[in-house]
């Protein structure tokens, strides 16, 4: 990795040509988006473009916004990145963990823009990263999970084991196992992010197969509204999802990147924006937990409630010893707290989950 | 009324007219499509048709979509003229990719100057080995190889996928799923300068020139031609069919995987899940669209490059949605084909809309 | 046993679309047209019922719109391949990625837009036998027509004389238009019934199996309802039981690991289509049987020459 | 037998893009006759009748039927006022059977009336025409389906029976129990339109005939009154100098062919069944035959596009060459004319310099290594198309752009100019006007005299008569023991032709018996 950057580094100095005037005081900040889905998946993109809204109504026509949307982690992101910024933009936000080589490709090429990519783990001068804390919510939704449960079985709809779902899929589990040590989680690896109908036949099979809980790490309300059909309970992602299931949403695990983008582009425009490295949660506000479902009892809001300011408070961390991993290896220490270098790498479950990591 | 009258012998002046007559069409509808989504047409047009062509950046990205799409297109143009309808060149694209991209990964970190030749082989191979699997069923089981290829693209991906989340994945990349950055030497050299145009545009061409010369001037052509017009005297003149259908899934597969192998090693440089985008499908409109001739494959290619650069521009400028670029290509494909009619038919007026069209068909003669 | 009815139930929806979708291509290559863009009239048929229904309000109406627009996608296939003589396996292609493309700009406007469940039906007696009920008299009325086609069509392909002239067509053109058959018609006709299917089929995806609409939804199942045909040597009875033997192994798989089966998800999620590989290997194996079912001019221009 | 004609036609024209097919042509048909309609290929006999039966319509002139003006803009309307065909290329659905195809070709109305099967039933058995309602028709033989194609059509009662060729698919026998349908037919009142170019058939059958030439009217005529040849030359409109077959004395065997049997890869195709045959230098072997007896599975053989099981079935100058492919029985000697010219023997969409590659490539040099040389093809080709007068714009015009005497002769051109140590050929005059057919019948006789052993197959048995020296018959996949010519009579050829079971068997268990076959 660091051969890379200073791989890119040397190619940086060589393409010096490369265009980046200073911003003129008058004209408005042009700030772009490039997203990975389609801005009306109800789900990660179209979070991010709220956030691009909110930008848009804090600074009025001082900042010209861009987006495009549906761009494939393949190839083509690297021109559509080139080309807005050599479209003027000073700040490009590229929201997709794919998105993370191009970013730092172009970044390489146009030292007067500013980037930042969301999810991944390369920075650079003119890149800064940022993620969210998910598995601070899931650990939280994992508990209201657990008690709302009459099966004891969770069902869980993830989409590609990468650390960032694993990760979720053992908080969730550890959330519940906090409240009944009994607790199952069973997984269901659709291979997709976005797949509707096989989501809801992931859902299906789950449910039949004793899940009364459904959980997911995809971004499609397919599940959802399979769990409304069915009369049992499903917790939202990334967005909230009640419309889909009025009755059946517990609560949902909301991504608000609002502030953030905020904060960015003021540092933008006051000359203060420096490669940072974000990772914030519950505490920031860049996880949210959605207003609770009607069929959340009091007494399960109260626990929850108290969970997440725990964990605000940083007197409760999801990962904390003693931990082992599925086989058997012991993990964390008793009272050791996961490193974030440990969650960021997470290719392992936790004792007690079911259920193999695919390889 | 009109009717279609065959011709005796396929027009030449049409054969060269239609493809562009084909485009006029496509702006003309393009132009009333963009206006039914309530855009400026004629600066969508612009936008698509020219702005690309006056940037030296977007010409240069021009060449990175036309190399893929070039070279693959050539290598199922062959396989059409034979009837042999590979129609998964995505998957061996994808196989390419990763056969190739693998011999970067298994000599990572060292490198050399043998070591990008030694991926491109093993990229033809790998997308031989994938195609090899249509060739056989077909052969040896007569399954339809369209479908069967078909199917083995899905498979592909999810091969893809398996391997990168695996086998493939970035040691040092927190476990996601990409492969590492391929060491200096396993990239392809740029074609010019600060672009990200690359040498593989060279083989396209190289390929494009080999496919002309084989299809015009090699009997080995001859008889893919023979097979694909009639294949009856294809057995008559002892050309095994077999043989024939092998080459072209071979030659196919060859140059989809080496185009493949290029996407990673090039303007990707990794294997990443999302590498297959499409140019397998694309390459299919291309071929047709370049009448299945090398050299009109390589004009097409480079027309449909632009289709794409001057949509990704106007979905910025104007925020044209993306799948405005997909109908646009569609359309395209369809008036070509609607007005292939015109090579071997004429339209002719007729006063009896109820009488049939005629006996100076090739089949039957009632006089001489 | 309520894991097994579930798991049936589960089968039964991944199948219709399949059934419909095979069906319909299985009339149009009956009459010798070989429509690759299956998959292209079905997406159109989804996002065209989606919008409908959407729009309306009305499921029948969103259903009858789905319909309408894949014979729509047909009929422009028709006109490129029976009136404009266009090689119909290009055309095929050409429709499929027209389709994906027009269907992800429609559906821009109804993304993320969510439909009520579909009504099942809901006899009050029957459905409540256990197992049988729910699985026999419990199902929506769109299965109960994919079981209806599929009997209606061997009805009208085997009993009727016009089943008999569209064979006719399929088996020798030039012999039923010497005979006096309008050929050229009678394809329109079963081609845009086979995309009328397709767009049915698609009208479920969008309407019954997920609900909503998201682009690249038809996810290749237009291509297996094409490989269906083939596998069902070109009889319905058997269309219908090859879609619910894939429709099995898609919900299969997913249930294998639920179970905690342990085999990597990408590699069961290629189940489906390596066993649509292998049934077609094994169909086709018998060259004499295939040509036997067959029809003689899949796929062959007409040209009226006399 | 006369009074008021059945049919009439009045200065009828048609014309398509560039030929004439019909020019100012009237005559009539009266109740109860059977009528010719004689000319030479391409005379413009098919046209005319096309548009009686309303698959084509006039240019000009009128037709009236029955006193009634009649211009039929389909078939089916032809058919209800009462006018049947029967096609030479018959239309019927393999895959379907008798009774299906019956069906199809009746309008709805008709095959509603009545117990349709049974009615199939009483018409075969009162006409003498058995069929078995049940049978798939990819299995019948064509004389089998011919007889579908009439109780098709008089299951509609016509009053004007119209049939294109019919006894160019029949054995001699099977033409004489046709000809007693037809007589019993027109006695019953029903009118027959006869259109043929055999003289003799034309002679024995008909009472009146109407003699086509270049799409004109040349006569009419009561043929019982003219002999063959007044009728040969009002049809080809000059005499025509017969081909004179003086061969020498045969030499060495050439080709031998032993016990080769092979199965059919088609559906409804036939069998090859221990097929022995030898033909010596200088010998023209002629293989007699109904179409679809396996004259096509024995081309395939012979061209080597199927390979034989064992080497040895085929020997060429005492090599075997069973398993060669066609090329390499090409590049020991060895040339074919298949019968299907376009698709088979050569490519429609391509120039006719590029069809010479299919088959001349190598003897001619026209590809060296692996590369084609354009300018030794396009040479070649133009060499075919002067020395047989082959009528062309050009060599790079397309195959399918001549018309099929042409291409015969270009095809057959390309095969005899590589000098053929062997030839054999399908229906070499097959739709060719009668000028090309004896040129390509001088062509042959000469290839002979050279020393070459030819191979004909043939279903024109005055063909085979003219030219060969020597006839064997093909039926049901089996090779009869070839005679010579002198010895032969046609009736003795109809038998083995129609001798589709008894026959065989008796000939296959005198084979058994003889270890060597008497006939090499």
């Amino acid at each position: 990795m660091k051969r890379a950057i200073r791989m890119f580094a040397a190619l940086a100095a060589a393409a010096s040509l490369a265009p980046g005037a200073p911003a003129i005081a008058d004209e408005p900040l042009k700030v772009a988006f490039v997203y990975v889905g389609p801005i009306g998946d109800h789900g990660w993109s179209y979070q991010h473009d709220a956030g691009r809204k909110a930008v848009e109504k804090e600074f009025g026509d001082k900042v010209k916004t861009t987006f495009v949307e549906n761009v494939s982690e393949g190839p083509d992101a690297e021109r559509v990145i080139a080309q807005l910024a050599q479209g003027g933009n000073k700040l490009i936000f590229t929201t997709s963990f794919g998105f993370m080589n191009p970013t730092i490709k172009v970044a390489s090429r146009f030292p007067g823009v500013k980037f930042e990519h969301a999810t991944g783990f390369k920075t650079a001068k003119n890149v800064s990263i940022y993620n969210a804390r998910f598995y601070e919510g899931r650990y939280v939704i994992g508990q209201i999970a657990a008690k709302m449960s009459k099966s004891g079985t969770i069902g869980y709809i993830a989409s590609f084991p990468i650390p960032e779902v694993v990760m979720g899929i053992n908080a969730a589990y550890l959330g519940a196992k906090s409240i009944n040590p009994n607790i199952k989680i069973k997984t269901i690896w659709v291979s997709s992010w976005f797949d509707p109908g096989k989501e809801a036949d992931a859902a299906k099979a789950l449910v039949d197969q004793g899940a009364d809980v459904l959980m997911q790490h995809t971004d499609s309300p397919a599940a959802m509204k399979l769990a409304e059909e069915r009369g049992i309970y499903a917790f939202g992602q990334a967005s909230d999802m009640k419309t889909f299931g009025p009755k059946a949403q517990l609560t949902s695990i909301v991504d608000d990147w609002n502030y953030y983008y905020i904060d960015r582009v003021k540092a933008v425009m006051d000359g203060s924006w420096a490669t940072k490295d974000t990772w914030d949660g519950l505490k920031q506000k860049m996880v949210e937990i959605a207003p609770y479902g009607p069929a959340v009892p009091d007494d399960v809001k109260a626990l929850a409630d108290a969970t997440k300011e725990k964990i605000i408070s940083g007197e409760l961390h999801p990962f904390t010893g003693p931990l082992a991993k599925q086989d058997g290896t012991p993990w964390l220490k008793d009272g050791e707290k996961a490193s974030d270098k440990d969650l960021l790498s997470m290719n392992f479950f936790v004792q007690g989950v079911e259920g193999s990591l695919p390889k | 009324m009109f009717r279609l009258v065959p011709r005796k012998e396929p027009n030449r002046a049409m054969l060269y007219a239609t493809p562009f007559l084909a485009v006029a069409l496509t702006i003309v509808a393009g132009f009333l499509l963009f206006g039914a989504l309530g855009k400026d047409p004629l600066h969508a047009l612009f936008l698509i048709f020219l702005k690309p062509l006056t940037d030296f950046n977007s010409l240069a990205e021009m060449l990175v979509k036309a190399t893929p799409l070039v070279l693959i297109a050539t290598g199922l143009a062959i396989g059409f003229r034979a009837g042999v309808w590979n129609i998964g060149a995505e998957g061996q694209f994808t196989i390419g990719a990763i056969t190739g991209g693998s011999v970067a990964l298994a000599a990572y970190p060292d490198g050399g100057p043998l070591l990008l030749p030694l991926m491109a082989v093993a990229g033809a191979l790998g997308g031989m080995a994938w195609a090899a699997i249509p060739a056989f069923l077909r052969t040896r089981f007569n399954a339809s190889e369209i479908l069967v290829s078909l199917m083995l693209v899905y498979v592909a991906t999810l091969l893809l996928s398996f391997l990168v989340h695996g086998a493939l994945r970035d040691p040092e990349g927190f476990n996601f799923p990409e492969s590492r950055l391929f060491q200096e030497d396993a990239h392809v050299p740029a074609l010019i300068p600060d672009t990200r145009a690359h040498i593989g545009f060279l083989v396209a061409l190289f390929a494009v020139a080999a496919a002309y010369v084989y299809l015009e001037r090699l009997i080995l052509g001859f008889q893919v031609k023979v097979l694909g017009q009639a294949p009856r005297a294809a057995r008559f003149a002892g050309y095994s069919e077999k043989r024939i259908v092998w080459t072209c899934f071979m030659i196919s597969g060859a140059l989809a995987g080496v185009a493949g192998l290029f996407e990673a090693a090039g303007p990707v440089g990794q294997l990443v899940p999302s590498l297959p985008v499409g140019y397998g499908f694309t390459a299919i409109i291309v071929a047709f669209l370049g009448r299945l001739h090398p050299v009109g494959i390589l004009f097409a290619g480079l027309l449909m490059a632009l289709t794409y650069i001057g949509g990704e521009t106007a979905q910025i400028e104007m925020s044209l949605p993306s799948a405005t670029t997909s109908v646009f290509q569609g359309m395209l494909l369809f008036f070509l084909l609607a007005t292939d009619v015109l090579v071997n038919f004429r339209v002719a007026r007729t006063a009896k809309p109820l009488a049939t069209p005629s006996g100076a068909a090739p089949k039957l003669k009632p006089a001489e | 046993m309520d894991l097994v009815l579930n798991i049936l139930l589960g089968v039964v929806v991944a199948a219709t679309p399949l059934v419909f979708a095979s069906i319909g291509e299985l009339v149009a290559e009956k009459s010798g047209v070989l429509n690759l863009g299956v998959e292209g009239m079905m997406i159109i048929g989804a996002v065209a019922a989606f919008a409908a229904t959407v729009g309306s309000g009305s499921y029948i109406v969103g259903i009858l719109v789905g319909a309408l627009a894949g014979a729509t996608m047909a009929f422009l296939f028709g006109a490129l391949t029976l009136t404009l003589m266009s090689n119909q396996v290009a055309c095929g292609l050409a429709l499929t990625l027209f389709g994906l493309g027009l269907s992800a700009l429609i559906g821009q406007a109804y993304s993320g837009i969510s439909l009520p469940q579909f009504p099942r039906v809901d006899i009050p007696l029957l459905t409540d036998i256990p197992f049988i009920g729910p699985l026999v008299f419990g199902q929506d009325a769109l299965v109960y027509l994919s079981f209806a086609l599929v009997a209606g069509v061997g009805w009208f392909l085997t009993r009727t004389r016009a089943g008999l002239i569209l064979r006719a067509v399929g088996e020798n053109h030039e012999a039923a238009h010497g005979i006096g058959y309008p050929v050229v018609a009678i394809r329109y006709l079963a081609v845009m019934f086979g995309g009328a299917c397709a767009g049915l089929g698609g009208a479920y995806l969008s309407l019954v199996q997920t609900p909503l609409w998201v682009e690249k939804m038809s996810a290749g199942r237009g291509w297996i309802a094409l490989a269906l045909v083939v596998f069902a040597s070109w009889r319905p009875l058997r269309a219908l039981g090859g879609a619910y033997l894939f429709g099995g192994i898609t919900i299969l798989q997913l249930h294998s690991q639920a179970l905690g089966l342990k085999i990597d998800a990408q590699i069961l999620s290629m189940l489906p289509y390596l066993a649509t590989i292998v049934v077609l290997v094994v169909i086709s194996r018998d060259r004499m049987k295939m040509k036997l079912n067959a029809p003689s001019c899949l796929g062959k221009v007409f040209y009226a020459t006399s | 037998m006369t009074g008021t004609p059945i049919l009439e036609l009045r200065n009828i024209t048609k014309t398509f893009p560039g030929v004439v097919a019909n020019e100012d042509v009237s005559f009539s048909v009266g109740r109860g006759e059977i009528h010719a309609l004689l000319g030479e290929n391409g005379a413009g006999k098919s046209t005319l009748v096309k548009m009686i039966y309303g698959i084509q319509k006039p240019d000009s002139g009128e037709m009236t039927f029955m006193g009634e003006a009649f211009a039929p803009s389909k078939p089916s309307e032809a058919r209800q006022k009462g006018v049947g065909m029967v096609f030479q290329h018959f239309c019927l659905f393999e895959a379907l059977t008798v009774y299906e195809n019956i069906a199809l070709g009746l309008s709805a109305a008709e095959a509603k009336t009545g117990d349709l099967r049974q009615r199939i039933i009483d018409v075969s058995t009162t006409y003498g025409l058995k069929v078995d309602p049940d049978r798939l028709v990819g299995t019948l033989s064509v004389g089998e389906r011919q007889r579908i194609e009439i109780v098709r059509c008089l299951l509609s009662e016509p009053k004007l029976l119209i049939m294109d060729e019919p006894t160019s698919v029949l054995t001699p026998q099977e033409v004489n129990v046709l000809f007693e349908t037809l007589r019993r037919l027109a006695s019953e009142g029903c009118s027959i339109l006869y259109i043929s170019h055999k003289l003799e058939e034309i002679r024995a059958l008909c009472s009146k005939a109407t003699v086509l030439r270049g799409g004109k009217l040349v006569g009419s005529c009561d043929p019982r009154r003219e002999t063959a040849k007044s009728l040969a030359e009002m049809m080809i409109g000059a005499t025509l100098n017969r081909p004179v077959r003086d061969l020498p004395e045969p030499g060495e065997i050439r080709l031998k062919v032993q016990e080769l049997s092979m199965e059919s890869d088609e559906q409804f195709g036939v069998d090859l069944e221990n097929v022995t045959m030898a033909v010596r230098a200088g010998e023209i072997l002629g293989i007699a035959g109904v179409a679809g007896n396996g004259q096509t599975e024995l081309m395939e053989a012979l061209i080597g596009e199927r390979p034989c099981r064992f080497s040895r079935q085929i020997q060429l100058d005492g090599a075997d060459i069973g398993q060669a492919g066609p090329r390499e029985r090409r590049a020991l000697g060895m040339c074919f004319a298949p019968e299907e010219r376009l698709g088979h023997a050569a490519v429609p969409g391509m120039a006719l310099w590029e069809n010479t590659l299919l088959s001349a490539g190598r003897t001619n040099d026209l590809a060296r290594r692996g590369l084609i040389s354009p300018t030794n093809a396009n040479r070649f080709a133009l060499r075919v198309v002067d020395d047989l007068k082959v009528k062309t714009a050009g060599v790079k015009s397309a195959a399918r752009s001549l018309s099929g005497g042409n291409l015969q002769k270009f095809i057959m051109g390309r095969e005899i100019m590589q000098r053929p140590k062997v030839l054999i050929a399908s229906q070499p005059t097959w739709g060719v006007d009668a000028g090309a057919a004896a040129t390509i019948h001088r062509i042959l006789l000469d290839l002979a005299r050279e020393g070459a052993a030819v191979v004909i197959i043939s279903q024109d048995l005055d063909e085979l008569f003219t030219i060969s020296t020597r006839i064997s018959v093909i039926a049901g996949g089996y090779l009869f023991p070839s005679q010579p010519t002198g010895e032969l009579t046609v009736e003795s050829l109809g038998l083995a032709m129609g001798g589709r079971s008894k026959e065989i068997e008796a000939a296959k268990r005198a084979d058994e018996a003889v270890a060597e076959p008497a006939h090499v």
